[in-house]
């Protein structure tokens, strides 16, 4: 149940020369994605297959949190065909989750837990039967995720505005460490771009041209008290994120085959801008009452609502 | 300006009479299912922002800002009457706490709202060199502290704050356990003229002070109860549990000291060493590590006061843990931060 | 010699509508600026003025600085033409420093503040005597300044990155009493624009659209490290402010005509996108060996160098 | 990419030998004239960024961070010896702790060097989330610490990071008081599987460790004099001032035990309980606050150990300061924290 760090692996070994580690740069042998999308075309099967995983996600989501009694449903609806993609393909991960070489996805939105907890399930990360006690004490399945205790989480989260400085000194260690072909996700919420040291992180990206480092907004138009543009403008996030230095692109992220092109398709990590892919969402996506409502930001549907909107779920 | 009440921007109307326009309708019709704004009405002590609107009716100095969190601390309350006296900044809570030291320059009082774990760690310098040292009278509502975010893990929890504020020149440091507190706590330190971190739940406290109860004074420990065989220090959410714990043990004849020890910042060194006899015993139960808080308070002021040969025990999260994940009171529960866990402390300690 | 703070005078007088307290909005009745420049025209003595007051900083800069040993003479000198043009009109301010509708100055890069405390002594805020025991035991002059100890100063800084955020709350509290006149200047250095509250702060204040709220950027060219591009670029930081919903000035900030052209002809405060001004300088600006050096952001002269560089400062 | 040796951009080349490419010479030729080259080789005992050179020669973990300090810290040292493994983050230092702790992630040892003011304070919140709730072996060089920026004033002083620190699970906080305490601090704490926070002077500390000295151990108290008259426990600029002062008293008879207690967490209990004896006296001497750091740890030891009737002093900043404004050694004489004041207050507790 404990994740082992890297610290103990692969150090000490030889010496390298100063500033690169010893260890040859990784080949891909121990790659096992799911399905590995070629470059450019997106086929109906893997359309079908983000499809599933999202609509599991989503499921499983309201599964766990009837065990918690109080959840981030909607924070993850809007991100699901984003987690989904990511996990059939865009991700370069392995069997041994904490193979070397692997990309690492940072949830900086750590909240989105609840919806990637299934996913790690689905890949053998860790047991089914942790799902079961999602929060219960004892479990190391927490509303925010503890890459201590979990298998496939690669950093702790919980205090929105970190994770693009982890991803940052990720990028740069595995630049360092020779691993060409890393590449470091970060999970960022809209709302949390209000926070300054998400700038920081961003300014440091360019600086140090990290294009191995990939940061997605889920821009589902809301924070917690409502409308981003309302609560505290985030807008223009293209804008802000060039003046940054960054590259941007945009893509509509609930659309399958639009998010597997986009992020099956990346060129090579290497020296460059770091790039910034704004995933348009509707914060809620997939249940009714739930899409762009600023009561739903959390909330716990007791047994009968949950079956009620599963059906929901299954007939969309 | 987040100063007016939101103007709808394309969200349907509430089919719920009570919530503010802009509200979209929950569906669901399972009576135990809930949703934020359902949530929000369930912490029936989270009065700070009903207060607050009280308070700067007849105040023009008071106003209130949050990061984002208006519902979960119901600083909504204060918005829906005052929309023109509430600010909220966004998820920044760095630059909320130092906006507001801006504001106080123009004599206003501005209450500043967030999760404890950033009202203190996050902004700990804006507090120190923003607030404290110019001494500037902003007030910091600091919610949801100690690990009353149960199972939202640790970047949630704040177990270290009284350590950090207990060393902070000008720093006034109060833990209200109830709403009536909590009401109290905000109306003494009005004209404090320097800041004010207090230190609040989650909003689901028993009642514990009567209303309009003299007891509770900022500055002075409170003896919510009297007896000679055991003293128990407590603070927040343990007063209640200590109180419960006292009652069992009277039932067996012990009798037991029970006191609040809410302000942490001055600490009331004098009305402990009135409380706790050379050779006796005292228990410290908090929601904080055990290192840094209200037990390293009291060891201090009997120290000072020259009371020496107490026995003494600490309820607290243990001092190299982070707590482990469950709803709050599982976690109360498991770390024996509620009645059952201080009685069976307490025995352990008189069996000594 | 202790700031006395607005907090006590003004309130409870009368209860006022929700959100307006019930003082009048100031007139100019208390207003006493050096000379008041108007609109447009700048006046041959204005510059000369503004000339005369920033060789006065430099001067005593080195004055002061000989009592102190240790000091920030290359941070003065970029911002000297800057701070002569506020405290030559540009600044409403009377000969009350506690005057409640007086524009307020933040010295968000606080280092800046020994080339302040003259000025302050030259219009009576402070006793000049204390000039001369500048950083001594007992001296309310220290390197960063302390505004419960130094009449005139209207914020304590020293810590980087959140003068704009003091700003954003005095520019809000300004429009909140009816100060309608009310500016807030807030004086940035370039590398201090990494600071992530930085933007928070930025944000703020266009989402509050708080146009009586002026920010002057010191773009100095350099850091404590080195060249800002080098040490972390803050570049572009016209684009970074415009994204962040700020109008942009750009102006050379040692030209005592464009700096006054520029700060005395601005608008009146009001509602609408807050302003920052570019102000392209010299770090170290008037003193050869200093200007862009690297080793010279923290120095000290001994006499004999203090009185070579003031022959070298008068020659210019 | 900042990892490499600045390549000049529009600098004149130096015209002082022992500078690296792209410093501008200093005008001054008067001696006591002084610019920031010549200051950082003024601050001897500023040796960490060298030592960490050295160490870095034969350990490919081990990387250097800072936040435009680089030559206040000398880490400067090591980029010259290593600049693909040295990160400026410019003047940002939240972000550089939690970088640090993605680049641990990868198997680094990173290590951030910044104020003790920002490491501590600014960074609380990183410092806790990002490295000791995950345990990660991020050190961090916090120098500067205490008043040791004299006339920079509050903002620039860290006077609460020990009661911060003390409360905050898994972090492990040494003070070594010279450069040769300082080196074995650092090659102690290598293979340390938490992170670190060493509290580092202002560079110009007089040596109190030999070199090589067996004497300076992580986790344990040195005891550098041995008397039964006064137990003294001192920590950083306050070990050589107590070690003055002892040799002083001892000259007129009364013995003094010194202790340096730096490592203040975890701290060394057992150690402070075998130096002071039930009715003795004790006298703690530390560039903090009064409440939360160093005092606070060893009366919570002292009662812990049963040890009782210690007539205690403290010297610090008082409860409610912040510090004046002056040169750092003129404060460490108004505070008491020089020879003379520890001796001063000494001959006090002695009177009592
Ligand atoms: C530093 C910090 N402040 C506040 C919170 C509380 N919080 C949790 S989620 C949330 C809103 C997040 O909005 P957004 O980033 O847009 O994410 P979404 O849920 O919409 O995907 C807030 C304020 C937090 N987790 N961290
Ligand atoms: C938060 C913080 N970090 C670090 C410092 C130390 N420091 C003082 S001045 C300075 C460089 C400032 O550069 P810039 O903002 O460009 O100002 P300049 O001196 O060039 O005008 C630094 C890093 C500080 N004062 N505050
Ligand atoms: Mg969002
Ligand atoms: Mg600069």
């Amino acid at each position: 149940m404990s994740g082992t760090s890297e610290r103990e692996e692969g150090f000490g070994v030889s010496e390298g020369s100063d500033g690169q580690l010893g260890e040859p740069a990784g080949t891909d042998a121990g790659v096992a994605g799911a399905s590995v999308a070629g470059a450019g075309a997106v086929s109906d099967e893997l359309v079908a297959e983000i499809e599933a995983r999202a609509a599991m996600i989503r499921r499983e989501t309201i599964r766990l949190i009837e065990v918690a009694k109080s959840g981030h449903y909607t924070s993850v609806y809007s991100a699901a065909e984003i987690l989904a993609t990511l996990y059939s393909g865009a991700m370069r991960i392995a069997e041994d989750p904490q193979w070397a070489e692997r990309d690492r996805l940072v949830l900086s939105k750590g909240h989105v837990a609840v919806g990637v907890y299934p996913l790690l399930a689905e890949r053998g990360y860790i047991a089914h039967e942790l799902l079961d006690q999602y929060t219960r004490l004892g479990n190391p399945l927490g509303d925010h995720p503890d890459m201590r205790r979990v298998p496939g989480i690669d950093f702790s989260s919980g205090s929105l505005g970190h994770g693009l400085s982890v991803g940052v000194g990720m990028a740069q260690a595995a630049r360092l460490r020779g691993y060409r072909r890393t590449r470091i996700w970060v999970l960022l919420g809209d709302q949390e771009l209000n926070e300054g040291q998400v700038w920081e992180a961003a300014q440091a990206a360019s600086h140090f041209r990290l294009a191995n480092l990939c940061a997605i907004v889920d821009r589902n138009q809301m924070g917690l008290d409502g409308d981003t543009e309302e609560v505290m403008s985030v807008e223009p996030i293209r804008g802000r994120f060039e003046a940054f230095g960054w590259d941007v692109l945009e893509v509509d992220g609930h659309d399958p085959a639009a998010l597997a092109k986009t992020l099956t398709t990346l060129p090579e990590p290497g020296e460059g801008r770091p790039l910034c892919v704004i995933a348009h969402t509707v914060k809620g996506k997939g249940v009714g009452y739930m899409e762009l409502s600023r009561t739903w930001h959390l909330g716990y549907l007791a047994p009968a609502d949950a079956a009620r909107t599963l059906r929901e779920l299954e007939q969309a | 300006m987040s100063g007016s009440e939101p103007a709808g921007g394309g969200y349907s109307a509430s089919t719920r009479s009570d919530l503010p326009d802009g509200y979209t309708a929950p569906a669901p019709s399972d009576p135990a299912s809930w949703d934020l704004a359902a949530s929000e009405r369930m912490s029936r002590s989270a009065i700070a922002g009903e207060a607050l609107a009280e308070m700067a009716d007849g105040d023009p100095r008071i106003v209130v800002l949050t990061a984002d969190l208006k519902y979960s601390n119901r600083t909504s309350d204060f918005e829906l009457r005052h929309p023109q006296r509430f600010f909220n900044v966004g998820i920044a809570e760095q630059h909320m706490v130092t906006m507001a030291a801006g504001m106080a320059t123009f004599g206003y009082i501005p209450y500043v709202a967030t999760f404890a774990s950033y009202a203190s760690l996050l902004c700990a310098e804006q507090l120190r060199t923003d607030l404290a040292y110019p001494g500037l009278p902003v007030r910091v509502l600091a919610h949801h502290a100690g690990i009353a975010l149960g199972f939202y893990g640790t970047s949630h929890h704040a177990t270290e704050d009284l350590g950090l504020l207990r060393s902070m020149a000008n720093m006034t440091v109060v833990c209200p356990c109830d709403a009536e507190s909590t009401r109290r706590a905000l109306i003494d330190t009005l004209e404090l003229p320097g800041p004010l971190y207090l230190r609040l739940g989650r909003g689901r406290e028993p009642d514990v002070y009567p209303a309009g109860a003299p007891r509770f004074e900022v500055g002075r420990i409170a003896k919510l109860r009297e007896g000679g065989d055991l003293t128990i220090v407590a603070n927040g959410i343990t007063v209640e549990a200590a109180l419960a714990a006292a009652q069992t043990l009277a039932d067996e004849g012990i009798e037991t000291s029970v006191l609040d020890a809410h302000t942490v910042r001055p600490f009331d060194a004098e009305g402990l060493c009135d409380a706790v006899r050379s050779g006796g015993r005292m228990l410290v139960a908090e929601e904080h590590n055990v290192i840094g808080g209200v037990a390293s308070a009291c060891v201090e002021a009997l120290m000072q006061g020259g009371i020496a040969d107490v026995e003494i025990a600490r309820i607290g999260i243990p001092a190299d843990e982070y707590a482990l994940i469950a709803p709050p009171t599982h976690l109360y529960r498991h770390y024996g931060l509620d009645a059952e866990g201080i009685l069976s402390r307490a025995r352990k300690l008189l069996a000594e």
